[in-house]
């Protein structure tokens, strides 16, 4: 199946959630709302047409002056059919706020450890995530979450400019 | 059996690491022991997380290559490789071709040096001391070749964006068709000290077994997803830079024990040596690097692109803003999903075995924390 | 530590005990120069140029005497090569603190000199391993070359020869 | 000529001349003990450097070279050094027991070289239950070791002390089994007879009546010195240093020279009950003096040791266990019956 009917059998299987979807150098990329977020994911590992069962990547990206939230950017594959999905959303955040989302380690088990680095450096909350400490950060880190733009710490120094 | 009433036994928890000798690095592996036997595997890792994603922030797209050869410092060409394929497929920069063979040929020479390393480790994790040091013999050649073309021996900032910072020096090819020309021997010379003494058989099969199923649902990649038996190598499945134009094979094995990952690493390592033979003989003539201009801004948007690192698969997702910084780089490496699938296959181990397994996932640590 | 340290006091109530005193001294130090174990403890990219290449067959440390010893009770000198995190920090400061003097430490690379390439925008590495651990010997390069990594071992078998009895470690000061 | 038996002969016969019988026994005793430990140290001097270059060159390094002629001070360096380094007590440590672990380790090595002959007459004493002795003094080690991992109060400290415990009593048994045959032919216990039976030329060495009994014996001590490959107590990639994690200075360097002059006690041994001891072997070789020949033998049984320790992996540990219970008792018990057949037959 090339990208772009893999795009149109996606977009057909969730009609109504899809958001906006398009092609990323030729990755089909879909857009969902957060509420939909688990239902779509475990629904692309189980289809048999796309059976996504490798997550790729997974992260976070501080978009809250842009679009007012965080997006996060899940790219799956599947080892069977060898292609491969973006899927995004955009959780609402302003501010120092700290919102939710559902875990999708009930999906993919390999989702931990990217859902923990995004907890601890973005501060995007996962509801029902099995182990959410600190990965990278140690223990007793109270700086706030550094990944965040215009964020400063401590022992933060910003290259002056050239 | 013995009678035990009466006595008390206890499991104990111990730190392995993050200064231990056979953790390839600063990761903390907290084990829960029963005596000899590992119950309990709780990787605790960050001990050398240099916030290399906030620093691409405020960088502009050239100043991040040299963060780029610090992601995984045993294979810097592919990290280059990697980061500079990302940035030209989103900003659809055309590149040489000849820097797309030099790309070629230094990544599969640091893919050959990178498994040499991962050779000495693991047998230094087994406790043979000396082919250690006859893995770095034929390493320090390939750094000699690294070390002509760029100054470096281990960061070598090599790629750019639109082609390549140098060309290769005039005594870089013949030393190049000597080096190939002596590699497969010694590479069967190491299979003579280890493949055939029955003690590393002991040591390694049936040891650590990870089943394709389970490879798939841990995300591994690289070669430890190919010992199980997953024919899956982006060099084939999603060719980037030249690779289609090359001929060569994707070893795979099908059990998934650390017999099967040792075996595999050291038949990559005569493929890649078949890709670089080819690449040098079908060097073209012409330019190495398209100009591109220092106050360079690429258009806004984003690419994910990803490559076969010898550690597995190595991606970007770069998000441009059409300034000359980038709006976000996030790193996906393999050995940040390999380390995740230690616990499920090294419990109930002995710590031997753990020390064994733990090697043969080929595992670097700032790969994983970036 | 302990008796010998204090040699110099007894020794000058000796007739002649100068002299001895001096010949000790030199041998002393020449015996604590060329024996300087190494612990096995690599942090980044320098770990495999400072001690793996320069362990291995073409540099060979251990022409020099040196030898790795994995723990660091055992160990008289700590190359810290690498990056060192600030959650790496405390653990580096405890290894420090496990080593049994004198004890001497070699600073290897940018990052473990004042946070290299990860000086500016970065918020988890340490500016310098010299601000949790007394350094004898900087190594500038990312990562130096394994020549840059003996001659620092040089460099310090010559501040050892030239150490008084009494006064051996930097932190005694 | 060279012989060194009547030098100290004549230093026992000077001293009884002008001394009443008592002190000399005990001027003896204690001159022998220094003289052993004199020459001991010596030769384990001399085998840390060996080991050193050894391994140097089997990597194509060069090893020591800075200090006096190819780095021949080295371990004269080292010793020195550790002599001046602070010596630690971990402040959880069991303080008697971590005190004790590596004297007794020391005495317990340098024991058995009462009975060694290291050439015709050079004997401190030959006991007529040589061969008993020897086995029952090494094990003094697994209490050494096991003192050590307990007292240090560190969990790979303690791992290792009981892997090296589970190791070498396992091992002891088929190491006692091996010299039986040995002991059946030369019908004795004592070190001098076991040589003296097998005098003439080499074809009388016990090694090509008992070739069994050999490999068994040579395997089992190997794993009795914590050799590589079977040096799971001190395994560094596994447990960091094992037993000695804890040890600095001078009580690391104890248990560091012990572990050599098991080495070569075990090198030793096999030279007196296999390679006929201090025997020429041919015997119009006798002008060379008998501790020449002795030391040759032992020093190439020596090297044998480092160069299977520089060659294999380490054995994980319930392997080892495996391999001395199912396999090398097995046939230690094999060669006895063959022995016994044997002797019947002829």
């Amino acid at each position: 199946m090339d990208s772009e009917s893999l795009l149109n059998h996606i977009n057909e299987l969730h009609k109504d959630i899809i958001i906006n979807s398009e092609l990323i150098t030729d990755v089909p990329t879909i857009e969902v709302k957060p509420e939909h977020w688990v239902e779509v994911c475990s629904s692309l590992k189980k289809d048999v047409k796309t059976n996504l069962h490798s997550i790729s990547n997974y992260g976070a990206v501080d978009y809250r002056e842009k679009l007012g939230g965080f997006q996060l950017v899940l790219t799956i594959f599947s080892h069977k059919h060898k292609h491969r999905v973006t899927v995004k959303t955009l959780v609402p955040a302003q501010g120092d706020e700290e919102p939710e989302i559902d875990t999708v380690t009930t999906v993919w088990l390999s989702a931990d450890w990217f859902e923990r680095e995004i907890i601890e450096l973005f501060g995007v909350k996962f509801k029902g995530h099995p182990d959410p400490r600190h990965l990278m950060l140690d223990d007793d880190w109270d700086e706030g979450f550094p990944l965040r733009r215009g964020w400063t710490g401590t022992d933060f120094i910003v290259k002056p400019e050239m | 059996m013995m009678e035990t009433k009466g006595l008390r036994t206890e499991e104990f928890m111990v730190n392995m690491g993050p200064q231990h000798p056979s953790t390839h690095g600063v990761c903390k592996l907290v084990l829960k022991m029963d005596g000899e036997l590992v119950k309990e595997i709780q990787p605790h890792v960050g001990y050398l997380h240099r916030s290399i994603e906030k620093i691409a922030e405020n960088r502009t797209y050239a100043q991040i290559v040299p963060f780029t050869d610090r992601i995984d410092y045993c294979a810097s060409m592919n990290s280059n490789h990697a980061y500079v394929e990302a940035v030209e497929r989103m900003a659809e920069v055309e590149v040489p071709e000849r820097a797309q063979y030099l790309r070629v040929i230094m990544a599969e020479l640091n893919r050959i040096a990178s498994h040499l390393l991962w050779l000495a480790t693991f047998t230094i994790d087994l406790g043979a001391v000396t082919p250690f040091l006859y893995a770095f013999r034929e390493r320090e050649e390939i750094m000699d070749m690294f070390e002509m073309t760029c100054g470096q021996r281990l960061t070598y900032n090599y790629m750019k964006i639109g082609g390549v910072n140098w060309d290769i020096p005039k005594e870089f090819v013949p030393k190049a068709k000597q080096f190939l020309k002596i590699l497969p021997g010694k590479v069967d010379e190491y299979e003579d000290l280890l493949t055939n003494n029955p003690i590393l058989l002991y040591r390694t099969k049936g040891i650590g077994v990870l089943s394709s199923e389970k490879a798939i649902e841990y995300s591994a990649s690289g070669p430890s997803i190919r010992a199980s038996g997953v024919r899956w190598d982006i060099r084939k499945a999603e060719p980037y830079a030249v690779y289609d134009k090359f001929d060569f094979n994707i070893p795979v094995r099908y059990n998934g024990d650390v017999w099967d990952r040792y075996k595999i690493r050291l038949d990559e390592m005569r493929e890649s040596a078949k890709i670089v033979e080819q690449a040098i003989d079908g060097l073209p003539e012409g330019d190495i690097a398209k100009k591109v201009p220092m106050t360079w801004k690429p258009k806004e948007g984003e690419v994910f692109c990803r490559i076969e690192a010898p550690r597995g698969e190595m991606a970007y997702h770069i998000i441009s803003d059409g300034t000359n910084k980038p709006y976000r780089v996030k790193i996906r490496t393999g050995s940040f999903c390999n380390l995740q699938l230690l616990p499920a296959i090294a419990t109930n181990h002995l710590i031997a075995d753990l020390v064994a397994i733990f090697g043969s996932l080929d595992i670097v640590l700032p790969e994983v924390d970036r | 530590m302990g008796v010998i340290s204090k040699l110099p006091v007894y020794m000058e109530k000796v007739p002649g005990g100068g002299i001895l005193t001096t010949t000790a001294e030199k041998f002393f130090n020449w015996s604590r120069a060329s024996s300087l174990w190494y612990m096995l403890f690599g942090l980044a990219c320098c770990a495999i140029e400072g001690l793996m290449a320069t362990g291995a067959s073409r540099y060979d440390f251990d022409r020099f005497g040196m030898m790795f010893r994995a723990s660091p009770r055992q160990a008289d000198l700590m190359i810290v090569a690498g990056t060192l995190t600030h959650k790496m920090a405390k653990r580096v400061k405890i290894l420090y603190d496990q080593m049994s003097e004198p004890k001497y430490v070699i600073a290897m690379g940018g990052c473990a000199n004042n946070g290299g390439p990860f000086y500016y925008d970065c918020y988890s590495v340490l500016k310098g391993v010299d601000k949790i651990i007394p350094v004898d010997v900087y190594i500038p390069g990312c990562p130096p070359r394994p020549e840059s990594v003996l001659e620092a071992s040089l460099k310090l078998q010559e501040k050892i020869k030239k150490q008084k009895l009494g006064e051996w470690s930097a932190s005694t000061e | 000529m060279l012989e060194l038996d009547p030098i100290f002969d004549a230093i026992s016969e000077w001293l009884a001349s002008f001394l009443p019988p008592v002190v000399v026994t005990i001027v003896k005793g204690f001159g022998t003990a220094g003289v052993v430990l004199g020459v001991l140290s010596l030769f384990v001097l001399f085998f840390i450097w060996m080991e050193r270059k050894v391994s140097a060159h089997m990597q194509q390094r060069l090893g020591p070279m800075r200090t006096g002629w190819h780095g021949a001070l080295q371990t004269v360096a080292d010793a020195v050094k550790l002599i001046q380094k602070e010596d630690l007590v971990p402040s959880d440590a069991d303080r008697a027991v971590y005190f004790w672990a590596p004297v007794v380790c020391f005495a317990a090595a340098l024991m058995a070289y009462l009975v060694i002959p290291f050439g015709e007459g050079l004997i401190v004493q030959d006991l007529n239950i040589g061969i008993l002795y020897v086995i029952a003094i090494t094990t003094f080690t697994v209490v050494s070791l096991l003192m050590a991992g307990w007292g240090s109060n560190n969990k790979w400290a303690l791992l290792g002390g009981m892997r090296s415990a589970a190791q070498i009593v396992s091992y002891e048994v088929p190491l006692s089994m091996s010299l039986i045959g040995t002991i059946m032919i030369a019908e004795s216990l004592s070190m001098i007879t076991i040589v003296e039976s097998q005098s003439g030329p080499f074809w009388n060495w016990f090694v090509f009546r008992q070739p069994i009994g050999f490999i068994v014996y040579f395997i089992a001590a190997t794993a009795e010195a914590n050799r590589t490959p079977f040096d799971i107590p001190e395994a560094e990639q596994e447990l960091v240093a094992g037993f000695n994690v804890e040890y600095s200075g001078m009580k690391f360097a104890m248990f560091f020279l012990a572990e050599f002059i098991n080495m070569f006690t075990i090198s030793a041994l096999a030279v007196t009950l296999f390679f006929g001891g201090w025997m020429a072997p041919f015997p119009f070789l006798d002008f060379i003096p008998s501790w020449i020949w002795f030391l040759a033998k032992a020093f190439t049984s020596v090297f044998v040791l480092m160069w299977f320790r520089w060659t294999y992996p380490r054995i994980r540990v319930d392997q080892l266990m495996g391999f001395a219970w199912k396999f090398l008792l097995p046939l230690a018990f094999l060669n006895i019956i063959l022995t016994g057949i044997g002797i019947y037959i002829f």
